[in-house]
């Protein structure tokens, strides 16, 4: 049994497989598979200040390797998060990672706040939504704004934050330079990439929101090249997702210079995903003899 | 645990008409655990989403689930290319399913790809449900002698008359709410026809249940994505077809 | 027999078909599968002033649905093109689009003036390509430099001038309107995805150039968005490429904005998919009773 | 046109080692134009890319051509899945191929997954050729008694001694020419024995062919990836697999 723990920003994980925000809802329906206390993480549903409605389906399309979603960050609100969900989530033993989404870098911040006295262990600012009006993908194309507000919500909470970064950028390792340099603990990467497909019977966009984020196995190649540039230009961990369905996905991923991986739409062809890569990178490690996890991050060597 | 996933073989497929398979796979717990109206979602080779499926008719006797399936694009396409034999992935049985009361009078109305899941909810009610199913025409037409054989009457309605009346399946439920006295209304179908039921039950004072489709990735209530309009105490909001639904009292929609 | 022809900056094509640059050749080895005088035109591998020997190989890497390229721009140089190929091509009967990629900007200025005397029909600059350390994608994610360029190259030429745009911006749109404002005729788009493999065994990157750009079906619904995009916020027409395989995606396209397509990493799936793609195009306009493939262009009804 | 493409029937399937498969295709035009070290390039379901596999045999009377292939990671695997009655998309023959002079003496040197398409070339000298085989160890070693049949003389090495001669194709190649005055030398396996295998032969004056790897794309010479470094007049440039060989006169070749 190779150490599969990886520490990160502070807190330490059992195994560096963390389903992705959005994808696993608040682990309840998942649990109904398997003992959601195996995974390493998980990364809740994206939680606003107040309940938010979401956009109007359909919401999901499908393309070639992957899928188009445009859910618009439909949640309860940050309230029923920490009355309701918490408390569950804490109960199954799995690291918390609250993934925080605003309309203004205030709103950032105030759900910090009431977030740093729960058990939440890690905070997660969902900088770069593509499916949202006010703010989302706009507060992470820009520098200034995605520094400011890892700024305002540092100052706000004794968690670690790490910031979610969006691969719509021209230079995305510049993103992960300004939050860093605002003290993020932690960078992730990549949120999807928008994208958009039409139905040629109707001539309507298949999503009623007529553009939506891109993600799956045909976005993998592009999140590897990401990490692997950001972990170049940073000294914070990186937590890389983007395509993520097998082991040798995570391993890549992780050589590139992820320190944990998360996995997002490989659970929707199949929900046991996190915990088949679990077991094949325990497999991997003790095949090859490598002690632990950790020991192969960032282990890939250019040309 | 009630969710089963795994590969089952498909031991009996037949075409019931152009486009629509009909698929019976042998999977004991699924079926075992299964109710009517609930639905499977089914792994298409070189896809990446599941389709989901409702589920036709349950045999617990025999282990096996009935599913029918109309090929609407490339991916069920390629589901209706299994053969018999072949495994299928399938994760089942999903969603609510309907409440059923076998003391109940119902009427089941069933609208083209919204007929099937009528079928086995019919059965429940060991010969006194009344079925009114709606087609296209003809050669889009399923299922009439599964319906003939369960119901107390079954009326047929094709858009062109090809087959059974000329009219929509409202002409049929109009016809049934004026000569019986029914406690309860299913329906199944486009948007369109529920409206329409449901204006006709609730003129009547008819209790409904309707059976929703949405475009789904999870299937299990984890990834948002196949929303649909509901109320709760005059308040509207986003629920989700595949934990919600797929069956909903009409009280509950926005449609 | 529905019309299938585009006119494009003043060009007639037979057709919307044309397969895109670095991925035929100059049109000799498909020419052993069909006539190529049968399609609309051909993009022809991107051509340099000077000979260009490329990168070292690896220069492929399988990904999900789609694949990464690292060529680096070989090719034989422009004068040998023009002595040696567009007289072949020409024979053919098909339209000529001239594709150059510049390690300066008067490098661009000076081919484009070289050609302008040749019997190409258009100049596509390649201002994007991923793989090359000067020029290439720096020059298409900065908005002066390419809008530079294309004022340059319509100086200097008096044959239609189309921009070819990479995806690897955070606002395309602005690019377009970038070139368009000094005089561009036509802009296609996308470029290929920036991506990178890494070989899990060796813990090498796959392709030894490490990154590559990324193609196939893979990267189509971000193609689609960005078409849409585009073709919204200039006035000169757009050709969209991008993970094209089949006429049905054509017609999407198409649908999104595009006037016209490029098929590319297709090619290697299925040699005929351009000529398939012909075949269907026309089959869907007489099936459904539309006159001419131009009438389906930018009639996406967003909701 | 020379070129073929089209679903061809795998008619006979063969593991001949662990991980190493036999595939015979049914392919009367592409195995009437085909000649040795030529390759087919075959598409693989759910694969972008196809895969360049070298032929082994050709059989212009029965209309086959035979191809071994080694799996190496998912495409292969996938491909190796493949069984007797399905068609398999093929593009073929591509390349150029051996040079072959019949009445030479000539000896074909195979490493791995570069034995097989020594087999179809030293056919063509009537049983005067002389093979030498390499294999990491007996696992792996395939296709002995096909060269045994044809072949003057077929020496055998493994990196282990499990079968054969412990050693490498070098080792044998030595000998041969210690012993036998050979008119060319054709070789196929890693770009370290083929370096190797050269160096040998220049320094016996002798002419040497070489096949060559590389990751593909078309497969025909359209898209410069399968890039190889070569050499004309003194001066370095990157040739291309697919289409300037893969057969290379090894004084065209920089290795």
């Amino acid at each position: 049994m190779a150490d599969l723990s990886v520490k990160i920003a502070g807190v330490s994980f059992k195994n560096p497989v963390i389903p992705a925000s959005g994808t696993f809802g608040y682990g309840r329906e998942y649990a109904e598979f398997y003992d959601i206390g195996k995974l390493g993480g998980i990364s809740v549903k994206g939680t606003t200040l107040e309940r938010r409605d979401g956009n109007p389906p359909p919401r999901v399309a499908e393309t070639p390797a992957g899928m188009l979603n445009s859910v618009g960050l439909q949640n309860p609100g940050v309230e029923h998060f920490i009355r309701e969900e918490i408390p569950y989530l804490k109960g199954t033993g799995v690291k918390i990672i609250a993934n925080i989404a605003g309309s203004t870098p205030e709103d950032y911040a105030e759900m910090a706040r009431r977030l740093d006295e729960t058990d939440v262990d890690m905070i997660e600012l969902n900088i770069s939504c593509p499916n949202v009006k006010c703010g989302g993908a706009a507060f992470g194309t820009d520098p200034e704004v995605a520094g400011g507000i890892t700024r305002l919500v540092k100052a706000a909470t004794k968690k670690p934050v790490m910031v979610k970064l969006t691969p719509n950028v021209t230079d995305i390792a510049l993103m992960a330079k300004a939050v860093e340099a605002e003290g993020a603990d932690a960078v992730s990467l990549i949120n999807t990439l928008l994208g958009m497909r039409i139905d040629i019977k109707t001539r309507r966009p298949v999503l009623k929101n007529n553009v939506g984020g891109l993600s799956g196995p045909a976005v993998f190649p592009v999140a590897v090249r990401m990490v692997w540039q950001v972990a170049n230009a940073v000294k914070i961990p990186v937590v890389g997702m983007g395509g993520i369905a097998t082991w040798k996905d995570a391993v890549e991923m992780m050589m590139a210079g992820a320190s944990a991986v998360q996995v997002g739409a490989a659970l929707f062809t199949n929900p046991y995903a996190p915990v088949e890569i679990i077991d094949g990178l325990n497999r991997y490690l003790d095949e090859n003899g490598i002690a632990g996890v950790s020991d192969i991050v960032g282990t890939v060597q250019p040309w | 645990m009630a969710l089963h996933v795994g590969s089952y073989p498909l031991v009996k497929k037949e075409e019931l008409a152009k486009g629509f398979y009909s698929f019976t796979l042998s999977c004991p717990e699924a079926a075992e655990a299964a109710k009517p109206g609930q639905f499977v979602n089914l792994k298409v080779p070189e896809f990446s989403l599941r389709r989901p499926i409702s589920i036709c008719e349950i045999d617990k006797a025999a282990g096996t689930l009935r599913l029918v399936l109309e090929v609407r694009g490339d991916g069920t396409e390629k589901l209706a290319a299994f053969e018999e034999g072949d495994k299928i992935d399938m994760l089942a049985p999903l969603g609510n399913g309907f409440a059923v009361n076998p003391a109940e009078k119902a009427a089941v109305i069933g609208g083209g790809i919204g007929v099937p899941p009528m079928l086995e909810l019919a059965k429940r009610f060991s010969g006194t449900a009344y079925a009114v199913l709606g087609f296209r025409n003809e050669d889009a037409s399923i299922l009439e002698e599964d319906f003939r054989a369960c119901c107390a009457d079954t009326l047929l309605y094709t858009d062109d008359g090809s087959k059974g009346e000329k009219g929509f399946v409202t002409d049929g439920l109009k016809k049934l709410l004026s000569r019986e006295k029914l406690d309860v209304i299913y329906a199944c179908g486009p948007e369109i026809m529920l409206k329409n039921v449901i204006r006709l039950a609730d003129s009547a004072g008819v209790r409904c249940q309707v059976s929703m489709e949405q475009r789904m990735a999870c299937g299990v209530g984890a990834c948002y994505v196949c929303a649909c309009r509901m109320v709760m105490d005059g308040e509207e909001y986003y629920g989700h077809v595949c934990k919600d639904g797929p069956v909903f009292d009409s009280k509950q929609l926005v449609l």
